[in-house]
């Protein structure tokens, strides 16, 4: 007799549906491509695809100095291009062993902070966005621009300065930018409430985030989540407080700490960090020191031949600067570290189980900016 | 009573005998078709037009912005720039898609809220067609859309427009029950489903007044449900762009587009004059009873400045939450309608036929 | 836990570990088919609890490719420097450490795509920026681009 | 603004065509005018010159008052796509087939220096395109790393002039 | 009974948290006096860039047609992506010694990322920043400039 194989109906089964979010996709935000595998409208997996803005950047920096590197590491993580021109200055500082003048630090770290909240004020007005509220987009950016002000009277351009150059600045801060910052800070103080008013409150945005893509310190270390996202689960990473560089052991701010992990938590935490922000501005923008705007700098810069590690605080998180250098004045190896690097590997973990609509929210919570990721 | 001197039906019933007078009964009823339905495509371009420059108006100004105004004064010819530029713009046809079904979609959709229209008294004796049951006619009508919203999703051939359609059927499904709900509250109030006399009923005062907190509470339910049923932020999930790109429309291209975009704008109006028709009385001028020197001012003012002052005031609501919330997730929208809106509704019906029963209303 | 213990420590792991003066952190040379080991160890030891890779960085020291990892313990504080060396430069390969640290998984498609280093285990070995048919690694001293690279 | 104050006059008068009928250019008027007075841009930005796109499109500088805020996501629907940001050549394909689902008439605006010519990445780099106009026709080039919106504003008044020399016959041209 | 209470707890502060929502933009939306929008077309003529704005790089000269670029070419090494190119020539001075003068200094407005380096070390401060930013054109030829203007010569006193 004939044994009898049984062999499971496939008809019925549930095939995957993929979709497929970029590279031109709204929620994005920028060229990266998400091949996202749903069950109804629940993402069973996802897959991130970069590299549809990969410059080579690192190579590139192979052939140009170290003056020349900074207009490079400006356009990484554009959001943050004053922090991560400081990582590349306190690298080649720290290795040749320069004294900075303390102006320097106090003007640095100033604008790193003023950095910082514009990046975050954009990270707003683009989760708003991302969430549907479209009115959160106009006031994220009608703030920024007071602050894009304050860059441009002082270092002449809105969005990738150049400002500053390894041992000090291009130039001077401008007269009136003392004046004007703290006239930002009572601005932005004000309308920060109307933030908190119009989304952080929100029943909407409150059902959408809470308990929405959990991630727990282990996983946010073993992912190397850095900045707010990975202070938001627990991860004390702030740079600023473990490795201080500027001033910012003079200044007296919190470490923002959650345990939640969740993207409401993720959220709070830049919003707090805005507040910090703003406090440390406060403590130094009255206490610049008066002397040079630079130390004095050879006109080639050659570090001697070694392994330099630099690492600083982006918007983001964690900013590390490897650079081997041979002894010549171009570097033998440059490797950026980029916090948004990490974070992506993370979106896979997070998402899943979610639905569409919160994979979006997640994205936007951890704040990618592609063009770091790829570089 | 002074409201007479803008009855209109002193200017159609004349029209229509006239007609009939002249023609035989066929011609004559195919003669004022055709009047009507040149009238209201007229008057569907208009205030389609009006209300997408008044968007983008509203938006420019919570915003703190000011809009367009480039493009003549103010920038009131904004929308006729756009309008002209999707009527010359290319149609794509996509490969493998179901060509019938894609190209009759944005016409289903378009129909749906023309013959709603139909049955809405803009003034006195000035609507199409009177029915008995308006009311149900509207209610009916105005879901027909959602087919060609599926339909639009389902033979583009795309990812994103088929999630956006079924979203849009699973919201406009159940939101319809809601919708109908609260329109049945005030039925209960005004004994009636007929349009005119319900805004005959709202001579002494508005159902939104006469029907003390329940009368209230069916206004809130109606704009919320209203605003889900003409896939308006925040409940635009069905277009979500931040997800789905641009929904069930993705594919759509040219005048196609601009039937699904002019589609939205024209059922928003249509429900904003139901509500206004419902609770706020229609053309029927403001009164407060016994003020009767205020009464006859209020009558010298005409009766469709009435309803386009109440529409727009509707309108202006929803393009408020539109510009102020974030999205709802398609589990909490459903959570939305069945946990809150529904056991919500029902509650007010009873307490509402209650007041009716006890004749508590004024 | 001090650089000297840390030596000894690693010493005691991995004898054939060779030590690099003078750096702003502890180096350690460790060989490649100690590294998984190694590595696992580091990390779920108690005394040394390395719980964060902050940096894993490929380098073509045109001899022999190596690939560096910082390695950073949260609860202790201190850190460390792995170096592993890829002789052969046709085919090189490593075991990975993404099953140790997670952030490795992509970092390690990341060295792949730009100088071709093949992890061994790795879940998902493919390149990560540049396309499939990319021809060559470019942060490879000889790498050669006639086509797109155009020189100053 | 007037014609005069525009300062790329020269190029423009190359485009220039002269004669045609009475009827069919006012036509070509009534057609030019609303094209060129609702250009709605598709939202794609690959870096940073997107952020100053973005502001352009915000309250301090507001696309809108040029009737162009109706950012589109889906390019069906779009009829600008302002290159904002670097062209790398994996990223190429997908620009062109975004180019090829945009509905005629479209248009090409490379906003900052990668989409013009590459920009900082011109030379020593392996994987981006020098210039955007490899892969796609660009209407307007506008310099800058990135250009401040104001010059992204006064590049797509450029483009509006540029669209308004158009006539029904050239674009039947361009469709075949 | 207590989730009876939750429930329009819940419905209270919902509701309560939509309609702060709704004063923030309906409280914008009545003060038109908080619009913040410049028309950039038509205020050009009031349009002042702060003076440290960086359009594009010049070379000034004065009454005299006159320059200080001696054509080195320092800002042509020091360029991060070679926007600048140097095309110099030797002359005869009427003293009879050999001098090097600047032929073109060709400037790709295209390529420039406005990082400064050219104009921070230049040792003769020829270059300078222009503060015009309307460089949108129709043709990216357009977009190479030679700065030193035809005709020009450098300015007396400067020498190598």
């Amino acid at each position: 007799m004939k044994e009898v194989i049984h062999t499971p109906v496939k008809a019925l089964e549930e095939e995957e549906y993929h979709i497929n979010m970029g590279p031109q996709h709204p929620s994005t935000h920028g060229v990266l491509r998400l091949v996202v595998s749903l069950q109804g409208e629940i993402v069973k997996s996802l897959k991130p695809h970069c590299g549809y803005i990969h410059r080579g950047i690192e190579k590139m920096c192979e052939k140009d100095t170290y003056p020349q590197i900074i207009h490079l590491t400006d356009r990484m993580d554009y959001l943050s291009a004053h922090i991560n021109n400081h990582g590349v200055c306190l690298l080649v500082e720290d290795a040749l062993q320069i004294e900075v003048p303390e102006r320097v630090k106090y003007i640095r770290t100033i604008i790193d902070e003023l950095t910082r909240i514009q990046s975050h004020q954009l990270w707003w007005a683009c989760f708003g966005m991302d969430l549907g509220g479209l009115t959160c987009f106009f006031y994220g950016l009608r703030d920024r621009e007071k602050i894009l002000d304050i860059f441009e009277e002082s270092c002449g351009s809105r969005l990738l300065h150049s400002y500053y150059t390894p041992g000090g600045l291009m130039w001077d801060i401008h007269p009136n930018f003392q004046k004007s910052v703290k006239d930002f800070i009572k601005y932005f103080r004000k309308k920060i409430k109307d933030y908190d008013r119009l989304l952080s409150g929100n029943i909407i945005f409150m059902e959408r985030t809470k308990n929405v893509g959990h991630l727990s310190k282990e996983d946010a270390i073993s992912y190397g989540i850095t900045g707010p996202s990975g202070r938001a689960s627990g991860f004390s990473c702030d740079i600023r407080k473990h490795h201080p560089y500027g001033v910012y052991d003079k200044a007296d701010f919190r470490e923002i700490l959650f345990t939640e992990g969740d993207t409401y938590h993720r959220y709070i935490a830049r919003m707090d960090e805005m507040h910090e922000s703003m406090k440390i501005i406060e403590q130094l923008i009255d206490n610049i020191p008066a002397g040079d705007f630079s130390a004095k700098m050879k006109a080639v810069i050659k570090l001697p031949a070694g392994e330099y590690y630099q690492r600083v605080e982006t918007a983001r998180g964690e900013m590390g600067i490897y650079c081997i250098s041979d002894g010549n004045k171009t570097p033998y190896r440059i490797k950026f570290r980029s916090p948004n690097f990490s974070n992506l590997g993370v979106l896979d973990h997070l998402s899943r189980g979610f639905k569409i609509a919160d994979l979006v929210a997640i994205g936007a919570s951890l704040d990618f900016v592609i063009p770091d990721i790829d570089r | 009573m002074a409201s007479f001197i803008y009855d209109f039906s002193l200017l159609t019933k004349p029209i229509h005998e006239a007609l009939y007078h002249w023609l035989p009964p066929v011609w004559a009823l195919i003669a004022e078709m055709t009047l009507i339905g040149l009238i209201f495509l007229l008057f569907y371009a208009v205030v389609g037009l009006f209300l997408v420059y008044a968007e983008r108006k509203v938006c420019a100004f919570m915003q703190n912005r000011v809009g367009p105004n480039r493009v003549g004064p103010y920038g009131i010819f904004q929308t006729i720039a756009d309008f002209i530029k999707l009527l010359m713009k290319e149609l794509i046809m996509i490969k493998n898609s179901d060509k019938l079904l894609f190209n009759i979609a944005p016409f289903i959709v378009i129909i749906a809220s023309f013959m709603a229209i139909a049955a809405i008294p803009f003034a006195k004796g000035l609507h199409a067609i009177d029915f008995d049951i308006g009311i149900l006619y509207v209610i009916a009508v105005s879901s027909l859309g959602v087919v060609g919203v599926l339909l639009a999703g389902w033979s583009s051939n795309n990812k994103y427009s088929l999630i956006g359609a079924m979203r849009s059927g699973a919201q406009i499904v159940s939101y319809e029950l809601s919708v109908g709900l609260s329109l049945i509250t005030i039925v209960i109030l005004a004994g009636t489903m007929q349009f005119s006399a319900i805004v005959e009923g709202q001579a002494n005062g508005w159902f939104i007044f006469k029907g003390h907190i329940p009368a209230f509470i069916a206004f809130v339910l109606f704009l919320i449900s209203s605003t889900a049923e003409t896939n308006r932020g925040p409940f635009d999930l069905a277009e979500a762009e931040s997800e789905l790109t641009a929904g069930y429309h993705t594919e759509y291209s040219g005048i196609k587009f601009a039937f699904f975009f002019l589609a939205e704008y024209m059922n928003m109006f249509i429900v904003a004059s139901i509500a206004a028709t419902v609770f706020l009385g229609g053309w029927m001028p403001f009164h407060v009873s016994s003020w009767t020197g205020f009464n006859n001012i209020m009558d010298y003012i005409p009766p469709f400045v009435w309803y386009f002052g109440k529409t727009a005031f509707v309108i202006f609501l929803m393009m408020w939450f539109k510009w102020t919330f974030p999205r709802l997730r398609i589990d909490q929208l459903l959570t939305l309608e069945w946990k809150y809106l529904l056991p919500i509704n029902l509650v007010n019906i009873l307490v509402m036929a209650f007041i009716v029963l006890m004749g508590w209303h004024f | 836990m001090d650089q000297d213990k840390l030596k000894e420590r690693i010493t005691a792991l991995v004898p054939e570990a060779e030590f690099e003066e003078n750096k702003q952190f502890l180096t350690a040379f460790i060989p490649a088919g100690k590294l998984h080991t190694a590595a696992q160890n580091l990390k779920e030891a108690e005394d040394t609890a390395f719980d964060y890779l902050f940096c894993q960085t490929g380098v073509d020291m045109t001899k022999y490719l190596m690939v560096v990892y910082h390695l950073n313990s949260t609860k202790h504080g201190h850190s460390v420097v792995l170096k592993v060396k890829a002789d052969d430069r046709v085919n090189p390969a490593i075991d990975t450490v993404c099953d140790i640290w997670r952030t490795a998984e992509f970092l390690e498609r990341e060295i792949y795509d730009l100088l071709g280093i093949h992890f061994n285990n790795h879940p998902d070995m493919r390149r990560i920026f540049l396309d499939e048919n990319w021809k060559g690694h470019p942060l490879r001293k000889d790498y050669k681009d006639e086509v797109n690279i155009v020189e100053l | 603004m007037k014609e005069a104050d525009f300062l790329d006059n020269a190029t423009l008068e190359t485009f220039k065509h002269t004669g045609g009928n009475v009827l069919l250019t006012t036509i070509d008027d009534v057609i030019d005018w609303g094209r060129s007075n609702s250009v709605w841009p598709l939202t794609f930005a690959t870096s940073c010159c997107g952020i100053e796109m973005m502001a352009a499109g915000a309250s301090r500088h507001d696309f809108a008052r040029f009737g162009i805020e109706v950012y589109r996501a889906s390019p069906r629907q779009s009829d600008l796509i302002v290159v904002a940001g670097t062209i790398v050549n994996k990223m190429a394909p997908v620009l062109k087939r975004l180019y090829d689902q945009m509905s005629e008439p479209k248009y090409v605006i490379a906003m900052g220096a990668c989409a013009v010519s590459g920009g900082p990445f011109y030379y020593n780099c392996y994987h981006v395109v020098r210039g955007v106009d490899h892969v796609i026709p660009v209407d307007v080039y506008i310099p800058g790393c990135p250009p401040r919106p104001e010059a992204l504003l006064y590049g797509v008044m450029q483009l509006q002039r540029k669209i308004k020399l158009a006539t029904i016959a050239d674009v039947k041209r361009i469709q075949k | 009974m207590n989730n009876f209470f939750k429930y329009f707890a819940e419905i209270y502060t919902g509701v309560k948290s939509l309609l702060i929502g709704m004063g923030v933009t309906g409280k914008y939306f009545f003060s038109p006096g908080q619009i913040v929008t410049q028309q950039y077309p038509e205020n050009r003529k009031t349009l002042k860039m702060y003076d440290r704005f960086k359009g594009e790089v010049i070379m000034p000269h004065d009454a005299n047609n006159q320059h200080r670029c001696t054509g080195c070419g320092i800002c042509e090494n020091n360029c991060p992506n070679g926007s600048i190119e140097i095309i110099s020539m030797r002359i005869e001075t009427p003293e009879g010694k050999k001098q090097r003068i600047i032929d073109k200094h060709i400037y790709h407005l295209s390529m420039c990322t406005f990082c400064s380096l050219c104009v921070k070390t230049c040792p003769s401060n020829a270059l300078a920043f222009g503060q015009e930013f309307e460089h949108a054109v129709f043709d990216r030829a357009k977009l190479t400039k030679i700065l030193n203007q035809p005709g020009s010569t450098i300015l007396k006193g400067i020498e190598e």
